[in-house]
């Protein structure tokens, strides 16, 4: 009872202090649209090859966009000292810290899978191609979250941290990736996806139990410094 | 006996900051660390809290390690360190309602009357800071921030406060009402350590010294 | 409470437009007289345009009625370009001169900005459809608006950031600034770009040179359209200064005005 | 005089703080490799389709180094207070700030010019693209340096902003990004550079006299809230 | 008359701090700016550092706004506020530096003899730091940093020193140096703002209090 209520507790805090920030919702979803932008400006606009490579940009700017937002995850409150408290505090910290991604992932990351669709049409991609992207990103995106959380709480206590976490995130990312943009482009040659779909639901299981259990460990190591 | 400490060692870079350090503290008493600029008080007290391991020596709580006790013993004890932990872009009110939720029902003081468990608005009045409630903390001044800091101690029932400069940016009125807090406290049975460089105005046999000299 | 230390003493002539251009008051009293004004001619422009786009133009010999959406587009695209422009030289007169309207134009512009911006976009896909059986290619000057997009809601964003509004549109100012590079790149990355690549619009709608009945109606609307947006700037301006000055001792006589 | 040993004492300083950080010189370099090699793992390894966006990927990695990069210029120093000490002290601003922007190069850009060809080669560009590739980021670099600088100038005070720098800085990004992909497209299908090379060192013209005002009048602002 | 402030006035959020503030400075005064947590003294240091600007009046230098002075009035003073302003990542010694460069040759008093010109290293010495010249100031405590970030007032030839609670963290001892370093400072003809919750142990005709009550 007491653990739940701490923990809706926290998720609604984190979620309030995101819209109190309005613009910051909206900001993983420009990002994630400006850096699909780059590549018709840097390759060209080529239809077809845009379709071709369309699977891979949109999860790179998908992995790009989660590792930008991570890096919000802990920094504030390492700063402002409210991670010192939530670590003192008798509640489970890998539950709080639960809470902390789950909102973390609602705001950042859910946005991001209604403005997929639209992007995926404009790189000329079918509609069967877009319903595979659509859920992969839906098994995916939570999986980064994750596993970013995890970086960022390594490195919380660090000042200058950005590359840092790229360095130690991006390459978890990878399986992510591959099966991800693999999926999308399968589903657009027409051939069957549940393999890979499996898989992904293999690492978001794998990165829910597991995780946090590794972020609470990483943050009571970062504020002991 | 509610803490005790012994034979604790402590060395920052090569340097021993204090070695051999033994002490204990009983219910209703008050720890004043004292020493110099850089002479280990934080460090002791971060140790004390858990948040440090120590190089040698023990914390015991009611005769068994901290690190035993776990999250029970983060039951025992508010803390406030350097940093406010308070949250800018909570309002006071809802950083006030964000503690007591995190503190859970702190093994303490059970509420006995309506006056020992305080509103979150009582609190925010004795602390001076009434008609806050509804303002973003990012607007406060420092001093303002630290009283909020403060309002922690009202809220939580903890039988243990562990307090680094808790006097940091506070006025005249703002000390004097940290002091008379501390003195309820301690007067119901609860004890406390702290450092400060003010002078503090308690008196008593209660009240012991802790000089730490590198 | 006119701010004149740094007033420039040049000319008698400029001193006095520079003092009634800083003027809350007098500019709050001149664009009430003039709204009116620019409302009826907006209705004009409009309807004639209307009338003349959709009843008099003749339907297009390889569009049908389709390329009618242009009489939207078009205007929008114009006037998405020039919002940005005229936002970029109210920031570097804010900057400048510290003119406090100045900074209220520029704030009140990029919303406006934004709004034009998106229906070129809009209207453009929507008519992409039909023309190219696709909502949208990745051309250079589809891509380059979408960039304009952006930076319009970069100055939205930085501005929303920034708790205090004065400085936030200092802030806000040095961004426009900086942002004025893309608009010759936007204007010309077509045909930058089509040194290595076909560009899709381009090409195909300028062979047909426009047809004089079509060119009038889309004239009216570009105006019916500036127009309109002299008018949305003007009451957003007049919106901001109210909320920036409510303090001040003029507000609370409007106010009483009002009720009385 | 005076000037000039300021501004040579913050660019040593900056250097020295750089190099206690011995891991932040190569992370830029870890990070731009990275990301070159998430779009092989994503869009998949055919050479062909590979070195047709080869230029573009090189560019889009870039950009996105240089914005990561950019975020640690002032951080730092805003919260330390440094910088408000730097506003406040009589030596001219813009100056000061070029030193910042200069040692900020130095260290996160020039890593990447070296290896730039090693990745340029694994995409299966030819020599004379790879001259060109190098000769663009060696001008368009010191843009994206400049250009970012004022974004994170103009942020710094806000809290959370590494997404609002994004918006801000990318935008204002894209003319590097077009030129510069673009001239080593143009190079791979032998055809002459000089136009888009010529538009680059303009930029850099621009950006070396012009954002240094820009930079310092931003910090100013940011400084005084 | 060095520094005079005519009519000043602030509004925070709809909420006026201060209005038709007015006071002058002479060489060789200390003004300490009092007042209760929030009262709005930072915000008045910021406004006479040219950090702010002001809602209403005019600080004056030397009869001229600060405003026209622009750099040259930089020269005249230097300001410490409630952050340190110093570089984890550079040592002691290199801080000093740093701050000597940026600096640049404060207008005010020339270095007549070796003992009013001193050297990084002496400077350490007087601030209680000696040894730690070759340390970072991240493995610093609190207070330390605090000694090491008042290190500039001694490097610098200044006239004016304006100060935000400089006090703070420091122990007993470090507060009794800095009262000697400042009433060394007015002695030969400097002035002062500062804002303090602690006593300030100087007296004299020279000391005016100037106490915000919003
Ligand atoms: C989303 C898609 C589109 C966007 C973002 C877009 C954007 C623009 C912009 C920015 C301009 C003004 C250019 C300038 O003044 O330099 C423009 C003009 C124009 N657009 Fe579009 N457009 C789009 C789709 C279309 C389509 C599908 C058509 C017709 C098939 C079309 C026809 C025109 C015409 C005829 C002009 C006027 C050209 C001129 O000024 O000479 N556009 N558009
Ligand atoms: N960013 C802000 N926006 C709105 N109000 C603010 C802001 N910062 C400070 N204030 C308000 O201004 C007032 C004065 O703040 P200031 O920091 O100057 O106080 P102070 O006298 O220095 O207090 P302290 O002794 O606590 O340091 C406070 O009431 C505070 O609420
Ligand atoms: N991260 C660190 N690495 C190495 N040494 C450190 C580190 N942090 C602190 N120290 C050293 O430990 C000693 C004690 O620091 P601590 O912060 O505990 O002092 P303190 O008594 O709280 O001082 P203050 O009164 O200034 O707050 C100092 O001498 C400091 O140099
Ligand atoms: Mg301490
Ligand atoms: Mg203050």
């Amino acid at each position: 009872m007491q653990e739940t209520n701490a923990f809706t507790t926290l998720l609604k805090r984190d979620f309030m202090v995101a819209f109190r920030h309005r613009n910051e919702i909206f900001n993983p979803l420009l990002f994630f649209s400006l850096v699909t932008l780059l590549f018709p400006l840097g390759i060209g606009p080529s239809p077809t090859l845009l379709q071709t490579i369309a699977p891979g940009i949109l999860w790179v700017a998908a992995l790009l966009a989660a590792l930008l937002a991570a890096d919000n995850l802990f920094r504030t409150d390492y700063e402002d000292g409210t991670l010192e408290q939530l670590v003192l505090s008798p509640q489970p910290l890998p539950l709080m810290v639960t809470a902390k991604v789950l909102a973390h992932w609602l705001v950042s990351a859910v946005p991001l899978l209604l403005l997929a669709p639209v992007l995926a049409v404009s790189f000329g991609l079918d509609a069967h191609a877009i319903g595979v992207a659509e859920l992969t990103l839906l098994l995916g995106t939570p999986v980064l979250s994750f596993v970013g959380a995890i970086g960022v709480a390594l490195t919380v206590s660090l000042k200058r941290s950005g590359m840092l976490l790229a360095l130690l995130v991006l390459p978890l990312y990878v399986p992510v990736l591959i099966f991800g943009s693999n999926a999308i482009d399968t589903a657009a040659a027409g051939l069957p996806v549940s393999g890979q779909l499996y898989l992904l639901a293999a690492l978001l299981v794998l990165a829910v139990t597991l995780a946090p259990v590794a972020i609470a460990a990483a943050l009571r190591m970062s504020v002991s410094q | 006996m509610l803490l005790e400490v012994v034979g604790l060692h402590c060395t920052r870079g090569y340097r021993a900051l204090f070695s051999e350090l033994a002490f204990t503290l009983e219910a209703g008493q008050l720890l004043l660390v004292e020493g110099h600029n850089g002479s280990g008080k934080t460090t002791l007290l971060k140790m004390l809290a858990g948040l440090r391991e120590a190089d040698d020596g023990q914390v015991l709580w009611d005769k068994q390690p901290i690190q035993a006790w776990g999250a029970e013993y983060r039951q025992q004890f508010v803390w406030l360190g350097h940093s406010n932990g308070i949250k800018d872009d909570l309002t006071a009110l809802e950083n006030l309602h964000m503690m007591q939720a995190l503190g859970g029902e702190q093994a303490g003081f059970p509420c006995r009357d309506a006056k020992s468990c305080v509103s979150t608005s009582t609190v925010l009045e004795r602390m001076g800071l009434a008609g806050n409630g509804h303002r973003f903390p990012r607007h406060f001044s420092a001093g303002m921030k630290r009283r909020l800091a403060l309002s922690r101690l009202l809220l939580s029932s903890a039988r243990l406060w562990i307090l680094d400069e808790p006097q940091a940016a506070l006025d005249r009125a703002g000390i004097q009402m940290f002091e008379s807090m501390l003195s309820e406290h301690l007067q119901r049975g609860g004890s406390a350590i702290m450092t400060s460089h003010h002078e503090v105005g308690l008196r008593g046999p209660h009240i012991q010294r802790l000089v730490l000299a590198a | 409470m006119i701010k004149t230390e740094a007033a420039p003493s040049n000319s008698g002539l400029f001193k006095l437009w520079y003092h009634r251009m800083a003027s809350p008051v007098w500019f709050y009293r001149i664009s009430g007289k003039l709204l009116p004004w620019l409302w009826a001619l907006f209705a004009v422009l409009l309807v004639t345009g209307l009338y003349g786009g959709l009843v008099t133009a003749p339907a297009d010999y390889q569009q049908g009625d389709s390329f009618r959406i242009i009489y939207v587009h078009v205007p929008a695209a114009w006037l998405s370009m020039f919002v940005y422009m005229v936002m970029a030289v109210s920031g570097a007169i804010a900057l400048i001169w510290r003119i406090k309207l100045a900074e209220m134009v520029l704030v009140s512009c990029a919303p406006i900005g934004a709004s034009f911006t998106f229906i070129a976009l809009v209207t453009g896909s929507l008519w992409g459809k039909p023309m190219w059986g696709t909502w949208w290619v990745w051309d250079a000057r589809m891509t380059s608006e979408l960039i304009l997009l952006f930076l319009y809601l970069g100055v939205i964003g930085l501005y929303s950031a920034i708790e205090d509004k004065r400085m936030a549109s200092r802030a806000v100012a040095i961004l426009a600034l900086v942002g004025i590079v893309n608009i010759p790149i936007i204007h010309y990355s077509v045909e930058w770009w089509n040194t290595l690549h076909q560009g899709a619009t381009v090409t195909k709608f300028d062979k047909p040179s426009i047809h004089i009945d079509m060119l009038i109606p889309l004239l009216l609307m570009a105006g019916a359209f500036k127009v309109f947006f002299a008018i949305s700037l003007l009451l957003r301006t007049r919106n901001e200064l109210l909320e920036r000055e409510l303090p001040r001792k003029w507000v609370k006589q409007l106010v009483e005005e009002n009720d009385g």
